[in-house]
């Protein structure tokens, strides 16, 4: 049922574009669905899309795992640090703040133009999304569970992984939810800065060729990842709430 | 025989001004049995809070063994008003908790829970979610998860109140028993009169907000009794009938009900 | 006065006419009162016409062979830059171990390029194509030989570049400049002083509008065309004025830099704004190469002059 | 008078298999006072929330005014074993909720509130938010947002499970005279014995799970009784002597607690 | 206490660059605080920062305003339609993960380059950011709660008002505070792709005359920015949220 809903929606937006785009003379700018998906296709068989959507992949993984393993890191020490978030709190909102794009040249000062400067500018994009989810969630755990618990005389690390991490895991998902399209922009964002392979070099060699189709080809592959890398999430988001999954089903009794 | 708990002049107001406590002296002896009733919202649960150390009282102090409690006391087992089980765990996880706290080992974990959960009537849900429990069987999971851990004192909050007759007599005399066994020091509010004079060795009485210690009644019955059979037993019957006329007197005090 | 809104697809000596036109007072003069819209590359320049918010286009007519083969009438109406301003600048050191000169052949010159890593703005950019001709020229193979980095912006260059990262770039004043002056670069090539045939003649920078705008606002256009007559002019005959007359654009640049830019770039701009058949026809050039055929584009329709006539009156 | 619900052949299995309650078959009439007593974990409070529409039974279906719940029963007024206060609001405020919805006057609706919560003893709280209360206070709050909007059934779940004897006797008055001035259906789930005695006109007993109806008690007393005085009425200790022993052998049965 | 730690901590921060500047011989990318406080001062005396500011506010904030509102809007909208949002789910994500700049020139064929444009990228990217969280917490919302809602009779209008806006506004304030950059971000690329005032174009014009400490002036500026505006957001946070500062004082009573 869902699925119809989607595919006839899918068909109608497309159907429009196509017939659209032409008769409102914008196919220089929105080219029409055929021929993008022709310049996918091309663009798969010729292998290229492949090539630079997994240098892309590569570069935006590693950065939302470094990122957002970071991003929980900090969100949990300051989240449970009520001094240092107090006083680290407007260094970080500064910092970001910070127009990462304007950053490059910094970027490229202290880790050159190779793969390590894109998976890092992905990192810090991923970073201040989790961290501040990350760090919401913590502040959110309820201080009368953890309470409870030092009552048994648990430990930090006990309250982390008994408590906190459970009761804040809803957070840091939607958080890592959210910077999965900036671990992607990131990546392409860097790879505009300087690159001659990813995703983000066939974006930019298409648009300066006005190869319309050839960018929103790119800017598919863009997406398709995008809803790769949130199906993942979602596997394993059901897999670290066995709790909510019961919940799923479950009558609402009070 | 020595004191372990001792309050002196403790009163406590919290931050919005509710005085709920004031002038609390009372002494509670190791190995002792302290029941304790007064009206709703009198400061009973507020008494054991402070025991445990999660806040301080706003006058006067409150003594663990000779030192003021000033952190979390964790000498004291807490069963709480509400279970406050940790909803992403299981009753069987729930009632690890302290095991694993503890450095148990997993085996160790399986077998202490499997009993525990056979002592509570239990059995068959060690699977369960919380949510999927009903509300006297979450109160005994976190009555198991109490006993899974071995602190000198036990601060029960109306522990067995969700419970039918039957369940709740069984488990007052496992509790009985176990703290008779283990020489535990327990403290444990009940609205119940009845419980209140089966179970205690003193039953203190508060009166309502701010609440003070009204009377501490020291039991005439003797410390091992038979509760099966304590329904019938005269003196008890005696002493709940007082218990019954001390505490009517409430009913006129400022806080009560009035006429619609 | 009449509001014109110019939108330019970048920023710097490229568009030096128009600066000193303003700061000369010409379009004052015309009673035109220009607004500088600058966007971030030349097809964002396009769309600001196209969308109608801005009046005139600052970029190179590579631009307008695409649109006209989308069935976008636009039309240059006036040249800005007709060599090519950019430079190829080399790591010093480099330079200095192959002990190039002055007096070294161009093609030796480019012979050195075989296995650097070589900035350019972005793919597909003039930069890119500049470059490849180059390249071509000495059949170093820029997919195999070279490394070819786009690297978007001048400062993210100039960092890549100080960092030795990248080992030469083509780029245009200021930035050129910068490389050498700042970073120890050396110039390898001037693309503007012509040294290098292929690319001596070359419409570079002009200034375009929509048929139907230059149509409704002819008179306007001759205004605008007018100024940057005189604007051309002024940079070629009294250096000295018209450096003055752009500087506050500028000032922000180390002035020694500036100095420096301008003499290396004056060469570019022409006496005239007129657009020449043989500098269009070098576009087409590239974008054969780029396309593998040539654009189905007939080069009279990607210009006009008219508006050129009347103001030498 | 006339069967306002009924159960025809009732079951419920919940999703993990768990089956609460089977083959429940019970009328209730218009305007009667039911108590429901049994084991905890028998499923008593899964009768109320098919009662309220919450959810579906998996067998038999549950008749409200002759249809079948299919949905939220809003003719039904739940006063739930949890209190589900809303955190964001303070007392005053919770009760309001019934009100605000009823779509009354702000000024009606402070009048209305004021009364309440004298009613329940809550003066001088209304401004505290839930998080402020004492776990009786939080009853007595979620009684007075019950009585603050006007269902024909009232279903309530353990209502004076945590309030002290006396606060309970007056509430159980109030209770008492409300309904029978305003006719009122009662679907009254307790754990006290005596409690059900005392106000049922008929008193429901559960085996324990799966929940089966093992008897169904027709109060001897008066519909019209005095709460304070029942406590020395021979009747009414007879009946709690009957009522006890008919619970007494759930304690075999494969849920109760066993010896440690 | 805190602010005499944060202050110290700026200081050693600002002292650090000012002097490793030079010495890294970085001045050329990162300039000196002392150049870049001048700077600063220069630009604010002439006027023109409180003018560049201004607008980047104006835009920066409709922005936020409209993208924030209708975020909160589909959020609640989608959380409380579960087919709804089944269907639309991917389309979301799908849009969501386009690269916005790489939007430019659709940004502009249709809204051109004045105010709107800048108003509209930045609502795009704010829009999904709080959408996303209020999404979020409008599924985390008791269902228990809503349940005993309905039996008083509550209609939908109530449910919001009452139990959901409460319940879910940790989380839409989560997502604003997350926003609260990208809406500057957003105004800043959109005077960057098209820039003749706001703190965007002082950005790109700086930057193509290697001005340095002047970009960092602006840099500092939209900073400065997002830190009032982080300010403007917490004070709203505290008068919406009257619970929950009662909350902060409590005993933990268990
Ligand atoms: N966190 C708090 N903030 C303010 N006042 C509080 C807080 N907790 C409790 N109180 C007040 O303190 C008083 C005593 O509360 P306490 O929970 O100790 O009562 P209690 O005797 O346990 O009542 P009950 O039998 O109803 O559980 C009450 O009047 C209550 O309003
Ligand atoms: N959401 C649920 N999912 C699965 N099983 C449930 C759920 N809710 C209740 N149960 C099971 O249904 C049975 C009856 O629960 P119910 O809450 O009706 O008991 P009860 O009679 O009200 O008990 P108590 O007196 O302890 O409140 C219990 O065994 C419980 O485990
Ligand atoms: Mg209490
Ligand atoms: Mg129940």
């Amino acid at each position: 049922m869902v699925l119809v809903l989607q595919l006839a929606l899918a068909v109608v937006l497309l159907t429009a574009w196509q017939f659209l785009s032409p008769a409102l003379d914008m196919v220089f700018f929105i080219s029409t669905p055929q021929a993008i998906a022709e310049s996918f296709i091309g663009l798969a068989r010729s292998g290229s899309l492949l090539f630079h959507a997994g240098i892309t992949t590569l570069e935006a993984g590693l950065g939302f795992l470094l990122g957002g393993g970071a991003g929980m890191f900090a969100g949990v020490l300051l989240g449970r640090n009520k001094l240092l978030s107090d006083v680290l709190q407007p260094f970080l909102t500064a910092f970001y703040s910070l127009p990462k794009a304007a950053l490059g040249p910094l970027f490229i000062l202290w880790f050159g133009i190779g793969l390590n400067m894109k998976i890092l500018l992905a990192a810090t994009i991923v970073f201040f999304i989790v961290f501040l989810n990350t760090f919401r969630g913590v502040r959110e755990v309820s201080p009368e569970q953890i309470a409870i618990l030092r009552l048994m005389n648990a430990k930090e690390r006990h309250l982390l992984t008994k408590v906190i991490l459970p009761s804040a895991i809803v957070w840091v998902f939607a958080g890592l939810r959210l910077s999965v399209p900036y671990a992607l922009i990131g990546a392409i964002v860097g790879e505009i800065i300087a690159s001659n392979r990813g995703l983000g070099y066939l974006l930019s060699y298409s648009a300066s060729r006005f190869d319309t189709a050839g960018t929103f080809a790119a800017l598919g592959a863009i997406v398709i990842l995008a809803l790769i890398l949130n199906k993942i999430l979602d596997i394993s988001e059901r897999r670290l709430m066995p709790w909510r999954v019961s919940d799923a089903g479950r009558e609402i009794v009070v | 025989m020595s004191a372990i708990i001792v309050f002196q002049d403790v009163g406590k107001a919290f931050a919005n001004g509710v005085q709920a406590v004031s002038g609390i002296n009372l002494a509670v002896e190791e190995g002792d049995f302290i029941t304790v009733v007064g009206p709703s919202g009198c400061g009973k649960s507020t008494i054991l809070n402070m025991t445990a150390g999660l806040f301080q009282p706003s006058a006067g102090q409150v003594l663990y063994r000779g030192q003021p409690v000033t952190g979390i006391n964790s000498r004291t087992g807490y069963m709480t008003q509400v279970d406050h089980l940790l909803p992403w765990r299981t009753v069987a996880g729930n009632i690890a908790v302290p095991l694993e706290i503890a450095g148990r080992g997993k085996k160790e974990i399986a077998g202490e829970v499997e009993r525990l959960l056979a002592l509570v009537g239990l059995v068959g849900f060690g699977a369960s979610y919380p949510t999927q429990l009903s509300g006297g069987m979450r109160k005994r999971a976190a009555l198991a998860r109490l006993l899974a851990y071995d602190p000198e004192t036990l601060l029960m909050d109306e522990p067995f109140g969700a419970l039918d007759a039957q369940m709740r007599l069984t488990l007052q005399i496992q509790l009985k028993k176990l703290c008779r066994s283990l020489g535990k020091t327990v403290f444990f509010v009940t609205h119940d009169i009845d419980e209140a004079v089966a179970l205690g060795d003193k039953c203190v009485v508060f009166t309502s907000r701010p609440g003070t210690i009204q009377q501490v009644i020291t039991s005439s019955l003797p410390s091992e009794r038979d509760l099966m059979t304590l329904r019938f037993n005269p003196a008890y019957a005696e002493e709940c009938a007082q218990l019954w006329r001390i505490l009517a007197p409430a009913l006129e005090a400022q806080n009560s009900p009035q006429e619609a | 006065q009449q509001k014109v809104v110019f939108a330019f697809g970048s920023d710097g000596f490229l568009f030096l006419p128009y600066y000193v036109a303003v700061g000369a007072g010409y379009f004052e003069r015309e009673g035109i009162k220009p607004e500088l819209v600058v966007l971030n590359g030349g097809p964002l320049a396009m769309a600001a016409i196209l969308s109608g918010d801005a009046d005139v286009m600052g970029s190179g007519i590579h631009l307008n062979i695409e649109a006209q083969m989308r069935k976008q009438d636009v039309k240059a109406f006036a040249a800005l830059v007709t060599h090519v301003p950019s430079q190829l600048i080399i790591q010093g050191d480099i330079a200095k171990k192959a002990g190039i000169t002055e007096q070294t052949p161009i093609a030796e010159r480019l012979k050195l390029l075989k296995g650097l890593r070589i900035g350019i703005t972005g793919v597909g950019s003039s930069t890119d194509k500049f470059l490849r001709s180059m390249l071509n020229f000495v059949k170093i193979d820029p997919e195999r030989d070279v490394t070819i980095v786009p690297m978007g912006t001048a400062a993210p260059l100039l960092a890549a570049f100080s960092q030795k990262r990248i080992d030469a770039y083509v780029f245009s004043s200021p930035t050129a400049e910068t490389g050498r002056l700042k970073f120890g670069g050396a110039t390898l090539v001037n693309l503007g002083s012509g040294e290098f045939e292929p690319l001596k003649d070359f419409l570079y920078n002009c200034l375009t509008a929509r048929a139907d705008w230059l149509k409704k606002n002819a008179e306007t256009t001759r205004k605008i065309v007018r100024a940057t007559t005189s604007a051309l002019e002024l940079i070629q005959k009294d250096p000295e004025a018209a450096q003055k007359a752009a500087l506050p654009f500028f000032d922000k640049l180390d002035p020694a830099l500036y100095k420096e830019a301008y003499r290396q770039s004056m060469s570019s701009y022409p006496l005239s704004p007129r657009i020449d058949e043989p500098g269009v026809e070098a576009n087409y050039v590239f974008e054969e190469e780029a396309e593998g055929k040539r654009p189905n584009v007939d080069p009279k329709v990607l210009y006009t002059n008219d508006y050129i006539e009347p103001a030498k009156r």
